[in-house]
């Protein structure tokens, strides 16, 4: 379809930040956002929320049990309003673990999955969907309108915090990126594509309270650990492990920096 | 990490989360065992994938700096750095200015580095990411600074011809904490590729000065 | 297998605002899959609207619609309570179709 | 020619299509897919296949569209027609290697009306073509595709 792939640095294809280049055209930009607002009511979204919702009851594994009692957060088998607590901190696995991370530890102790088989399909293609990425979908979609409230009252909450700022601003890699090469100045832009400051509110908000969400550039549902572990492909480093500590502090400091925000996710991003 | 540094960042991080409207510099300057956790924690928690393997986080002493300093090292140590990054880069011999046709294709792709692209596949140089160059090209960034009429408003010398191709080739060397990649010295570039963005950005024939 | 599908119809003035989502690859053939070749054309050429059982819209596609299509029409005269049905039929023979109450 | 233009040319109402026994099963719809017009790979063509190559430009049908897509994947359309009695409504994206991509039939029940979403291999005009009295009327309008950042 495009005459180049994609290209070198790193996204977040934020959601519709408000903030303007200063060569950036008015009526450029003023198209571009009636684009963002067309595709966002013309979205399948609500399509994988209802797949997700279908793989959340699908009893299977070894203990052909559903997903049904996992505990989010809140209790177990409560959905409504737990992805916006995501990451926390966990007393059965002792560890921070945000909505992916958990989904497995579910789908390993409940349905008695192996982590390898688990982890087969984290991230879809246009060929074939993930059900991680299926399953996101539903449990961020059930706490829609609820806002991001995020703790970092427990030590290994702060500490993931803690962690995940100094990844997000660790210049490294072939090219010497950080995360804030590209999310770390108001008002740029790679190609036509609006760039977050995703270490302050303004920009992490927006942002993070419409993740997960539908690519309309390859017509998938991506979660958060996708999104990261783009970035850092762009970044040229090497890859993330799925639901990594690190990858887990990364999206916890995302996420506090955009506590109170309503979560109006799972969003749709060109 | 001392009890004043624990509490320094309790503070930031109460402020970050309490005030959205006045909010403060959440970048650290590294210290010692900052980098030392970075260096672990990415080495614990990522892997090598394609040709992206598990060096790219040896830090050289640059990106040590500019972790440590906020891209801001004092100066008689960003001296010392840059002297040491000009010295890095090969000039070649002869003429600087290649074919900008040629540089055209390398400043539109973006291709190259990531784990995704295959070994000996050509790279890119991506420069339309960040930078505006031809006018006719509607689709750029804005994280470097626009680059349209390069070669008309500074002229086809020697001496530009120079400092062009070693800005590319290492940006470090003329600003040691510089957000641009070192596209000749992390290999991302060849010579030749160099100099046909050299004459894309100077050859008066080319888009970027007409 | 046909995927998930879902329909919504609202009234208002007497219109009904229909929206339905399907879960369609929608191919063109012209796409490589991971494995290099190309993958077969798949998609949508039909959809047909009823209102309590009375066709009001049918449409045909092309391979050029994107992928999970989602289509808004609007039928007069709707009240809340009456039924649209909505179904597709694609180019391997599959048909999938939802009902959605107007609300 | 598919059932319900055949109905309504003939001037049917509804109940005559029940009575048709048109809806009466389960797959509802006589399946009918214009493999000529959308075979076509120039809109002239497509246009001539659909008996609409004399459209004539019309203000009353309605394209409302981006101008700019940042992803050619998903181009968002809306379409309408204001053309009294119109009876169909046809999209074509001009530089796509087949360019009709939709054909809807409406029944004066439904509102002549079409949201849909599109995929435009590059900068192209779009042309819509609504059919009313065995008329035809056209309006077009240019949707550029831009080169995207990163993702894809």
């Amino acid at each position: 379809m495009h005459a180049y792939r994609c290209s070198a640095l790193v996204v977040v294809a934020a959601a519709l930040t408000i903030a303007t280049g200063p060569a950036f055209a008015q009526d450029e930009k003023r198209e571009i956002e009636k684009y963002q607002k067309m595709i966002a009511e013309g979205s399948p979204v609500e399509l994988f929320e209802l797949e997700g919702e279908g793989l959340w009851k699908k009893k299977q594994g070894p203990k052909n049990a559903s997903l049904e009692q996992c505990d989010l957060g809140l209790g177990a088998g409560v959905v409504k309003g737990a992805f916006v607590n995501l990451p926390r901190y966990f007393k059965d696995t002792d560890r921070v673990e945000d909505l992916e991370s958990r989904l497995l530890t579910c789908m390993m102790t409940l349905q008695g999955r192996s982590r390898e088989e688990a982890t087969k399909r984290t991230f879809g293609n246009a060929d074939k969907p993930s059900e991680m990425e299926y399953l996101v979908a539903f449990v961020a979609g059930e706490s829609r309108g609820s806002p991001i409230a995020i703790s970092t009252a427990h030590p290994k909450e702060s500490a993931a915090y803690e962690l995940g700022r100094k990844l997000f601003f660790y210049r490294s890699g072939a090219w010497d990126f950080s995360c804030a090469s590209c999310h770390g100045e108001e008002g740029k832009r790679i190609r036509m594509q609006e760039l977050p400051v995703l270490s302050l509110p303004a920009g992490a908000r927006p942002a993070y309270s419409t993740w997960p969400a539908y690519r309309v550039s390859n017509s998938q549902m991506k979660s958060m650990q996708w999104r990261l572990n783009d970035c850092y492909r762009q970044m040229r480093f090497p890859e993330p492990g799925f639901a990594s500590d690190a990858t887990i502090a990364l999206t916890m400091f995302l996420g506090v920096t955009a506590n109170d925000e309503p979560y109006r996710g799972p969003g749709t991003k060109r | 990490m001392n009890k004043r540094n624990l509490l320094t960042l309790a503070l930031a991080t109460a402020a970050i989360a309490a005030c959205a409207t006045s909010p403060v510099d959440p970048r650290p300057a590294y210290s010692e065992s900052d980098l030392r956790q970075m260096d672990a924690v990415h080495r614990r928690d990522f892997h090598p994938r394609g040709i992206a393997k598990m060096d790219r986080f040896d830090l050289d002493r640059v990106q040590r700096a500019c972790n440590q300093y906020k891209d801001n090292p004092p100066e008689d140590l960003a001296k010392a750095l840059q002297a040491e990054q000009i010295g890095a880069i090969k000039f070649p011999q002869g003429e600087l200015l290649g074919d900008w046709k040629k540089g055209q294709k390398i400043a539109q792709s973006g291709r190259g580095m990531t784990w995704s692209d295959k070994p000996g596949s050509a790279n890119g140089g991506s420069c339309y990411n960040c930078h505006q160059l031809s006018p006719e090209e509607a689709s750029y960034g804005t994280l470097g600074p626009s680059l349209k009429g390069f070669g008309k408003l500074r002229g086809n010398t020697s001496e530009i011809q120079k400092y062009t191709y070693g800005k590319i080739y290492n940006s470090k060397a003329y600003s040691v904490c510089s957000p641009m990649p070192r596209m000749g010295y992390s290999g991302t570039l060849t010579e030749e590729q160099i100099k046909d963005v050299v004459a894309y950005l100077l050859d008066p024939a080319s888009p970027v000065n007409r | 297998m046909a995927g998930a599908m879902k329909a919504r119809a609202t009234v208002k003035d007497g219109i009904a605002d229909v929206r339905v989502v399907m879960n369609h690859p929608m191919e063109t053939g012209l796409r490589k899959g991971s494995d290099g070749k190309f993958v077969p054309q798949h998609f949508i050429q039909n959809i047909t609207v009823k209102l309590n059982g009375r066709t009001v819209v049918e449409g045909q596609i092309s391979q050029a619609v994107s992928r999970n299509p989602v289509f808004s029409f609007r039928i007069k005269g709707a009240k809340s309570g009456d039924k649209v049905q909505i179904s597709w039929l694609d180019n391997k023979g599959e048909t999938n179709n939802t009902e959605a109450a107007v609300a | 020619m598919n059932e319900i233009r055949r109905m309504v040319l003939r001037g049917a109402g509804a109940a005559a299509m029940l009575a048709a026994g048109l809806v009466a099963t389960g797959r509802a719809f006589a399946a009918t897919w214009n493999k000529d017009a959308f075979g076509a790979k120039n809109s002239h063509d497509a246009l001539a296949s659909l008996g609409a190559q004399n459209a004539v430009q019309s203000k009353d049908v309605i394209i409302e569209a981006p101008e700019i897509a940042e992803n050619g994947a998903v181009v968002p359309i809306e379409v309408s027609s204001q053309v009294p009695g119109t009876r169909s409504i046809s999209v074509l994206i001009e530089k796509n290697p087949f360019p009709l991509t939709a054909k809807f039939d409406f029944t004066p029940e439904a509102v002549p009306f079409l949201k849909i979403n599109v995929k435009i291999s590059e900068s192209s005009l779009v042309r819509v073509v609504a059919e009313a009295g065995g008329k035809h009327f056209a309006a077009s309008r240019e949707i550029k595709v831009t080169i995207g950042g990163c993702g894809g």
